[in-house]
């Protein structure tokens, strides 16, 4: 029986390099895809909230946001989506393992639905990373408005993604439907491409 | 370096000025080489080498030179670069010299100087406004032949280039509390006073420097000179990181709850844009206050050929005097309303150029005018300017009504300011009168926003930095910050601003223009009034006035002002035409920005695009999908045989084909069959766990939304599939139906179309080649996994799937779903374990072969006019229950019989061809709509039949079975008997399903 | 025009798609006068010059529907909330 | 009554060349109302102009007042994209505009006003088999309805539009639909044209007088209330379009219509360059070139409620994003005005014209984004429906009682949504 490798919906064209106007030095944009990650919809039933939220606390430590905001700890984030609605995020095996003590905890309590093949993800980093995304972010990315800890979910030229800030570089990472991320690459490097950007080596799919 | 000889630029001054003398620039206008300086317009640069004559008049093909200095230019427009670079219409006083530049003149045959068509000129009294609307109309037919082929090829001005648009565009968005809308002193006041408070401000500046009048005349600030208290200005700007400067950045337009749309020319002052840079870029500005300080324009008078090249707004030769270190002529009269003319007078003298006479309009000037060096004519006008291609001298009419004749290469005319309010007046607002300064002062204004300086009528240097420094001050308050007014910086300069405007001249013989670019007179207006055209908008509409790529900016007062005077209304009585965006005119491609070409909408890829790829697969667009359409095979020359080839083997063999376009919901709660009960057509409440059914949804108003499948994987967990065209409009109305319908029920939907690669493996080794891939612990026999059984199962060793056995093609069918991940190497793996059976890849076209032998209904079908009944579907209506749509599908009408209905028709003579749109038609009767009983909606040719077939509607449908009738399609010259028969072709009793 | 989403924040208006009216009342269909009732329901609109109730769904946000009061005559916002609230569901 | 105006005529446009145009009159008259009219009409548009025009023409009924609250043609007729055709699909909205097509055919020379009624061609590409067989559907139902209908090849496509993409485009184009027939008339001509020819059968058209309130008694209507005073009318007729639902709920009429705002703009003069009307069937854009040489150009519905007669920017763009997909080298044109009118959407897309439950009072409305074509047909028949009081058999299927019978006239097969007709 043959076995079936992973392949990411970026593979074919986020190649590792340089790419773009010709600098010196560390590049004001860096993109690197992390196709590692697990999402996982988590959705609260009718009159759950509260119980999720005490759920998750009592397994993570982690509050449940009650806005478009992300949590994290230990590899594993929560990102508030919708009213009652939210993506876990894991990176790595710990936060694999707790996403799935998380989601067996959760049954009949919340719908989980899997969306690691649903969603591309893709850091974009450096100091230009913002100029970048206001090319196709309607939203105000600008320090006193958008921070570490804040997301959003919101159309990136005219494909829909959610997006939350990592840190002060800024970085930030975009999950977009996977069907649309070669699409969304093509814009994105043709957006950064004034400023000069890197590709740097993906993580190994999952 | 070369230095800057008479010869060179004779009309340069020696010094002053804020450009870069020791830098020439070469560029062409009508294939003459010139010389400018960085710092010049194109304008500018042939003024400083006595080019005047620059472009023809819209209608009469008159001679036109440089009006203004700005944007407001209604005359001076050329086509800049050229072959697909070409820009029609550019505006010499806006385009930025760099070098290399080129530009031709524009509406001209065979030559600007010698232009034939200026015969119209000479026909102006039959060209007179509206004529078009009183000729031509005898004898009719001569209309369409010659009249309108003549009218539509005299229109237009510049032309358009043929080639695609080689340069990049992009949309950006920005975000702050204050936005500037102008930098002169109001402007850059404004923004210093909201910059020092904290608030993140962004200055825009259509001009590529910054300071606005300041530029253009020889004012001093705080002791300095202006040009250098903007550096000053702009340098403590560019200290705060909350502060972003735009230059070359026009705000075009206003939009609701504070969005301004606005579009930067990144690289419009180069040849070709650089490298990896757009050429435009769109701004949309969020801001939660915005300061207006977009200035003033001069405006003109009206008197015979006032459209001279050599008469130019007194403002504009300040401009290129003080600005760009040009004197636009050597002999110069200047005629004004006020003491901008004054002001012009001693600029121009300070240069060195003489100065033949200041005519003002104001007798009482004539005190005053004893202290001046020069002639004055007080209480005159200017009657008539003369010459040709330039302007030799004009007549002008003193007090007494005596005519002096005065020689000139230069008339600088001033009457007035006409606040740039254009951006106050895109939501709605109206201006007001202001009798002080004669001039239409911005209205109600549009939410959070305010105006200051010349914009607002303030038209002095004090009043614009006042005004500056206090709404920015009060826009960094009311944005959350601790803002106070900043100190004014001192200014030593007395402006008058009161005047009386003279708006038109009479007397002189030859046309006086109001409109210059769309050469409207103040003969036209009269004529509007007396055919009744004399509201504003009528006087618009019925001469043109304001119409022009200019919008009327130099000319709107003017013509109404001249109308109130024809009326005897007042000019508020009169009032304004309508401000509309854009502000200046906005290329299509800043607007469009990425979303062009091939890059026009995103493209959507499904799993096994990569592959179909390396298969040489033929694609094509389905709604935002790229789809493989089928995969040809060496020897195939007609795609048709590409899809028999692979219908065909579906139906013997084995077939795999990419189905994960179609959209997947993932819907689970207590209440989910509850709901899906009430969104359903059909029972889907009790469907057993582990058994799929397909499902139709209509419309609230009865007609048939989409159709797919619903599969119970738990209790309280279903998987639906919709169409692939129809999935966000179904999620859409699910959520609709979840959140405010039955806001009560327990359940909650997640779109899963991505997540899923799903493939329909069909054909009678349907199971067998699953069968190699499905880990061992898992039963896939007939008897474990019923047709519309489902399963959540493992394969290739342990990665998650789902198994569906459903059939689209009506054979032994199963679609399969892994993680989008696994797609790749789940197709690679199926067209291995397939090979000894066959297996072929499958594209759309062999699926629509397969459904239409089936009789199901897609896309052409499902078109949002038919109901569940006209589709055969209306058995599945349950009696029992409430669902969308039910009540409205029992309308009588759509109960008649009348109402076409799904059938199946094969030719009758089987080589004949049906086309997809062909009407039916009863035997023997004629083409005209009384007979027509239906349509055609979708035809194959069946390799299982060995000839066409077609599913159509037709009107009783269902009792004509065995019937004949004509496919009539007379686009294509087709008439084609056919019979009527049942809409499944293969297999009806549907046993090979159950295999 | 800017829509301020309870949930996403303030959005572009370009984020969410339109309905039509808020606050119609689905009809009961085994009444008498369904036939009439849906009538109304489904195609009656009273489409006023001045504040109008209407649903807005912010498809490329959180995927609510929105209740929102807008003037039809200045598309000034007066109020925007979530049709389905908490505790509902 | 003041003067009628000079006919134009060769004769009279020589002499009063010589004469400076001097003795040209006003185009009609601005009367004051007078206290009562067999007929009045309210709304100044193109619709309330012809029909006025008809009910003295045809009917001999020239006891008539058409009120319009603003300037004549401020409403849809003077923002329209002016694009004639009947390229419909359902015969009897195909029935009814290929008579006004033929109206149009003659209209200069019976209102003795040139309206430039230009029929280049109206082109609808395709880019997909399934639109083409729509295409094919619509094309086919049109010359059974007797009009007319070509299908082009691609290469025949790029014949008449070389510079629209055909080789780096998102969406191909594969072929379209042309109606020769169809093209371009000259809006505002067509307002004043009618409004003189009516003038000249002695119908009033009174302009700044905004109907307020409508005066019903005993289930008959007897009059407008108006900025100019109360206006007694024997027959009432509302044709005002963008503004149906309010004027309609004067007289206590709901109404199957939204009003929302669709937007039009105008690129700056060129030299000719694209010769017919063309429609983007992969996006929403279409366009043509007026006799001035401006692009007119749409879009899509800015698709809110609105009564605020301009739109925001996603429409715009939408709009622009769809010239450039079509014809590349649009990019570097400039639009110089963009503006909005407001249209009365039906639930199917469909106009109305109907009487009401009360009596002498008429309903021509729901024009949609599409009624300007319309004008002459919808006058006659508005014309005859007042008359006689009853429809002709061209409008009977508009009657308002089709959304209740399920009789509906659903050209895009959109549903009760008017947005996304
Ligand atoms: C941007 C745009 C593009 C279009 N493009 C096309 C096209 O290409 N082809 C096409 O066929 N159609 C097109 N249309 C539609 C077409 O313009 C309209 O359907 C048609 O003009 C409507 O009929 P009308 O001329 O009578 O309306 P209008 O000209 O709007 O007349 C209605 C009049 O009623 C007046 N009124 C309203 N309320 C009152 C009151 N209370 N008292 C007195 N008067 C009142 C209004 O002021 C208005 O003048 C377009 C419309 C728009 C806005
Ligand atoms: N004495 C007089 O009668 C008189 C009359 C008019 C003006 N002025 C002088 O003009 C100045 C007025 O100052 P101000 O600051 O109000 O105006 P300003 O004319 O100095 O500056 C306005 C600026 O706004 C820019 N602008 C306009 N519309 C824009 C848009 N949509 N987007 C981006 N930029 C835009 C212009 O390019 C210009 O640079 C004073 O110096 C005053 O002395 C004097
Ligand atoms: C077919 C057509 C062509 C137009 N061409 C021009 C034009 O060349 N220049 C212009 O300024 N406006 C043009 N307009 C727009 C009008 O100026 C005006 O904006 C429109 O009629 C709406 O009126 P409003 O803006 O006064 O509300 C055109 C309008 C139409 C309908
Ligand atoms: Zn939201």
């Amino acid at each position: 029986m043959p076995k079936l490798a992973p392949l990411s919906p970026l593979a074919a064209v986020a190649v590792p390099g340089r790419y773009g106007k010709c600098i010196g030095g560390p590049r004001p944009v860096v993109l690197t895809e992390r196709p590692d990650m697990r999402l996982c919809v988590l959705s609260a039933r009718r009159g759950a909230s509260a119980q999720v939220a005490e759920m998750v606390q009592g397994l993570t430590g982690l509050t449940l946001p009650q806005g478009p905001k992300r949590v994290a700890k230990q590899g594993l984030a929560l990102i508030g989506t919708a009213p009652d609605q939210w993506l876990a995020v894991a990176e790595g095996d710990a936060a694999s393992a707790s996403l799935d003590t998380l989601i067996e905890a959760l049954a009949g309590t919340a719908t989980t639905v899997d969306q690691s093949g649903g969603k591309a993800v893709l850091r974009v980093s450096g100091s230009r990373a913002r100029a970048v995304l206001a090319k196709g972010c309607m939203l105000d990315l600008d320090p006193r408005a958008f921070t570490p800890g804040d997301a959003a979910t919101t159309p990136i030229a005219l494909i829909d993604c959610v997006l939350w800030q990592l840190d002060e570089a800024p970085s930030y990472d975009l999950a977009m439907p996977s069907t649309f991320a070669t699409s969304f690459w093509a814009w994105l490097t043709a957006s950064a491409a004034e400023f000069g950007y890197e590709v740097a080596a993906p993580q190994q799919p999952r | 370096m070369t230095s800057l000889s008479q010869t060179q630029e004779p009309f340069r001054l020696k010094t002053g000025g804020l450009i870069d003398r020791s830098q020439p620039l070469s560029f062409r206008f009508d294939g003459r080489s010139y010389t400018g300086r960085p710092g010049d317009t194109l304008a500018s640069g042939l003024l400083a080498n006595g080019v005047h004559l620059v472009g023809r008049s819209f209608k009469y093909h008159r001679p036109r030179g440089i009006f203004t200095a700005g944007p407001e230019e209604p005359n001076a427009l050329v086509e800049l670069r050229r072959g697909p670079r070409a820009e029609p219409n550019s505006k010499a006083t806006t385009v930025e010299l760099y070098e290399g530049l080129e530009a031709t003149s524009q509406n001209r045959w065979p030559s600007l100087s010698l232009d034939l068509l200026s015969i119209n000129s000479a026909l102006s009294p039959f060209l007179a406004a509206g004529f078009y609307y009183k000729t031509f109309m005898w004898p009719a037919r001569f209309w369409k032949r010659l009249y309108e082929p003549v009218i539509r090829r005299g229109a237009g001005l510049g032309r358009a280039s043929l080639q695609p648009d080689p340069d990049l565009y992009e949309k950006a968005y920005a975000h702050c509390d204050v936005l500037i809308i102008g930098s002169g002193p109001a402007g850059l006041m404004a923004a210093l006073a909201a910059a020092r408070a904290g608030a993140r401000v962004i200055l825009a500046e259509e001009d590529f420097r910054f300071g606005g009048r300041l530029l253009a005349e020889r004012f001093s600030i705080d002791g300095m000179s202006a040009a250098e208290w903007v550096e000053r200005a702009l340098a403590e700007l560019a200290s705060f990181d909350s502060v972003r400067l735009m230059p070359r950045t026009t705000v075009y337009g206003v939009y609701d709850q504070g969005t301004y749309g606005a579009v930067e020319r990144v690289n419009d002052h180069l040849a070709v844009p650089q490298e990896f840079q757009p050429r435009q870029r769109s701004w949309h500005i969020v801001a939660k206050r915005a300061v207006l300080a977009s200035g003033a324009i001069e405006r003109t008078m009206a008197f015979a050929n006032n459209d001279r090249p050599g008469v130019m707004l007194a403002s504009a030769v300040r401009a290129y005097v003080n600005r760009f270190g040009v004197a636009p002529g050597k002999r110069v009269v200047v005629f004004a309303s006020c003491d901008d003319g004054w002001r012009t007078a001693e600029t121009l003298a300070a240069t060195g150029v003489a100065i033949e006479a200041v005519v003002d309009t104001r007798e009482d000037q004539a005190l005053l005018a004893s202290s001046f060096p020069w002639r004055v004519i007080p209480g005159g006008a200017v009657e008539r300017a003369h010459g040709g291609h330039r302007l030799r001298g004009v007549t002008v009419r003193d007090a007494s009504g005596a005519a002096i004749e005065l020689d000139c290469d230069l008339l600088a005319v001033a009457n007035g300011w006409n606040p740039s309010l254009h951006l106050t007046c895109h939501l709605g607002g109206r201006p007001v009168w202001n009798d002080s300064i004669s001039a239409f002062v911005p209205g109600p204004l549009p939410p959070r926003m305010s105006v200051g300086g010349a914009a607002a009528g303030h038209l002095t240097l004090a009043e614009a930095i006042a005004d500056g420094a206090r709404l920015g001050a009060e826009a960094a308050k009311e944005t959350g910050f601790d803002a106070s007014p900043p100190a004014l910086p001192g200014v030593e300069v007395e402006e008058g601003t009161a005047h009386v405007p003279l708006w038109r001249v009479g007397g002189g013989k030859g046309p006086a223009f109001v409109d210059l670019q769309n050469d409207v007179t103040t003969k036209d207006i009269e004529l509007a009034h007396r055919e009744g055209y004399g509201a504003v908008e009528h006087l618009k509409r019925y001469t043109t006035l304001g119409m022009a790529t200019d919008q009327g900016k130099t000319a709107n007062v003017n013509g109404l002002a001249i109308m109130a005077e024809i009326t005897g209304r007042s000019i508020p009585q009169t009032g304004t035409t309508a401000f509309r965006p854009p502000y200046g005119p906005v290329t299509l491609g800043a607007l469009a920005g990425q979303h062009r070409a091939s890059h026009f909408r995103p493209k959507r890829l499904p799993p096994s695009h990569a592959w179909a790829e390396e298969q040489g697969a033929v694609l094509a667009e389905a709604g935002l999908w790229i789809r493989a359409q089928w995969y040809p095979k060496a020897g195939e020359e007609r795609w048709q045989q590409s899809v028999a080839r692979e219908a065909a083997t579906v139906r013997r063999a084995v077939g795999v084909c990419d189905v994960s376009t179609l959209g997947k919901i993932d819907i689970q709660g207590a209440d989910a069959g509850t709901f899906l009960d009430r969104v359903y057509i059909n029972k889907m409440m009790m469907l057993a766990v582990g058994k799929a059914r397909y499902g139709v949804m209509l419309r609230e108003d009865g007609f048939a939304m989409d159709d797919g499948t619903v599969a119970r994987l738990g209790v309280q967990h279903f998987v639906t599939t919709t169409t692939t065209a129809n999935a966000a409009k179904v999620m859409q109305h699910l959520e609709f139906c979840r959140q405010v319908l039955w806001p009560n029920l327990d359940l909650k939907l997640v779109s899963v179309t991505d997540q899923w690669a799903q493939y329909s493996i069909a054909g009678p080794r349907a199971r067998d080649v699953l069968a190699k891939l499905v880990d061992p612990a898992f039963d896939i026999s007939n008897e474990a996994l019923p047709r519309m059984g489902v399963t959540a199962l493992e394969v290739c060793g342990g990665v998650p799937a789902r198994l569906f056995r459903v059939s689209y093609s009506g054979e032994l069918a199963y679609e399969i779903a892994v993680p989008a991940r696994y797609g790749d190497a789940l197709m690679r793996a199926l067209i291995e374990a397939g090979e000894e059976y066959g297996i072929v890849p499958y594209g759309t076209e062999a699926l629509n072969v397969l459904r239409i032998e089936k009789g199901h209904v897609a896309g052409p079908e499902f078109n949002g006019q038919t109901t569940a009944r006209d589709l055969g579907l209306g058995g599945m209506m349950a009696r029992d229950k409430d669902y969308i749509g039910r009540v409205m599908a029992e309308r009588p009408a759509l109960q008649g019989v009348e109402r076409p209905i799904l059938v199946g028709v094969m030719p009758l003579r089987p080589s004949r061809i049906l086309s997809a749109g062909s009407h039916f038609l009863a035997a023997g009767s004629g083409y005209v709509a009384a007979n027509d009983e239906g349509h055609l909606t979708s035809v194959a040719w069946s390799p299982e039949l060995g000839h066409d077939i077609g599913l159509g509607f037709l009107k009783r449908g269902t009792d004509r079975l065995g019937e004949r009738i004509r496919a009539v399609d007379l686009l294509r010259g087709q008439d084609v008997e056919c019979v009527v028969c049942a809409p499944v072709f293969v297999d009806p009793k549907g046993e090979r399903t159950r295999a | 025009m800017r829509i301020k989403c309870p949930y996403c924040g303030e959005r572009d208006a370009a984020e969410f798609t339109y309905l039509g009216a808020a606050d119609l009342v689905r009809p009961d269909a085994a009444a008498k006068d369904a036939a009439s009732a849906f009538y109304e329901y489904v195609y009656i609109r009273d489409n006023p010059a001045g504040p109008h109730a209407e649903l807005w769904y912010h498809a490329g946000g959180c995927r609510s529907w929105l209740r929102v009061v807008r003037d039809t005559r200045t598309h000034a916002i007066a109020s925007a909330e979530l049709v389905k609230r908490d505790g509902t569901g | 009554m003041g003067p009628r105006s000079l006919r134009y005529s060769l004769f009279n446009l020589v002499s009063q060349t010589f004469a400076g145009n001097r003795g040209w009159t006003p185009a009609w008259r601005k009367p004051a109302p007078k206290p009562a009219y067999d007929v009045v009409i309210v709304g100044g548009g193109g619709h309330g102009l012809a029909t006025a025009y008809y009910l003295a023409k045809q009917h001999g009924i020239s006891n008539v007042a058409v009120v319009e609250k603003g300037y004549l043609g401020s409403g849809n007729v003077g923002r329209n994209t002016t694009i004639v055709r009947s390229n419909y699909l359902l015969p009897e909205n195909i029935a009814f505009y290929e008579r006004s097509l033929k109206l149009w055919e003659g209209l200069a020379q019976e209102l003795n006003f040139n309206t430039m009624v230009s029929q280049r061609g109206v082109i609808n590409v395709y880019h997909s088999d399934p639109q083409r067989n729509a295409y094919v559907r619509r094309g086919n139902a049109m010359r059974l309805s007797g009009a007319d209908a070509e299908l082009l090849s691609r290469d025949q496509v790029r014949e008449l539009l070389p510079f629209a993409d055909f080789d780096n485009a998102r969406f191909p184009i594969r072929g379209a639909l042309m109606q020769r027939r169809g093209g371009t008339v000259r809006h505002d001509a067509v307002a004043w044209g009618y409004a003189r020819a009516a003038d000249a059968q002695g119908v009033d058209i009174i302009e700044n007088c905004e109907v307020t309130g409508i005066s019903i008694e005993q289930g008959r209507v007897r009059g407008v209330q108006t900025t100019r005073g109360f206006i007694g009318a024997g027959k009432l007729g509302l044709a005002v379009a963008g503004n149906s639902s309010h004027v309609a709920a004067l007289a206590g009429l709901r109404l199957p219509i939204e009003s929302h705002v669709i937007q039009a703009f105008v690129s700056e003069g060129l030299k000719p360059l694209i010769d017919n009307v063309v429609t983007f069937g992969a996006g929403h854009f279409y366009v043509s070139q007026s006799d001035k040489g401006g692009l007119v150009f749409g879009g899509d519905l800015d698709g809110y409620n609105s009564y605020a007669q301009r739109g925001n920017l996603p429409v715009v763009e939408d709009v622009a994003e769809g010239a450039c997909a079509l014809f590349p080298n649009l990019a570097r044109l400039r639009i110089l005005r963009n503006w909005g009118g407001i249209i009365d959407m039906t639930m199917d897309g469909s106009p109305i014209i109907d009487k009401t439950g009360i009596g002498g009072l008429y309903f021509n409305g729901g024009w949609c984004y599409g009624g300007f074509k319309a004008t002459p047909a919808s006058g006659a028949s508005f014309a005859h429906l007042i008359a006689k009081d009853e429809p002709d058999a061209l409008i009977r299927p508009f009657r308002l009682d089709r959304f209740a019978r399920g009789a509906i006239l659903d050209e895009k097969g959109m549903g009760a949504q008017p947005n996304l007709h």
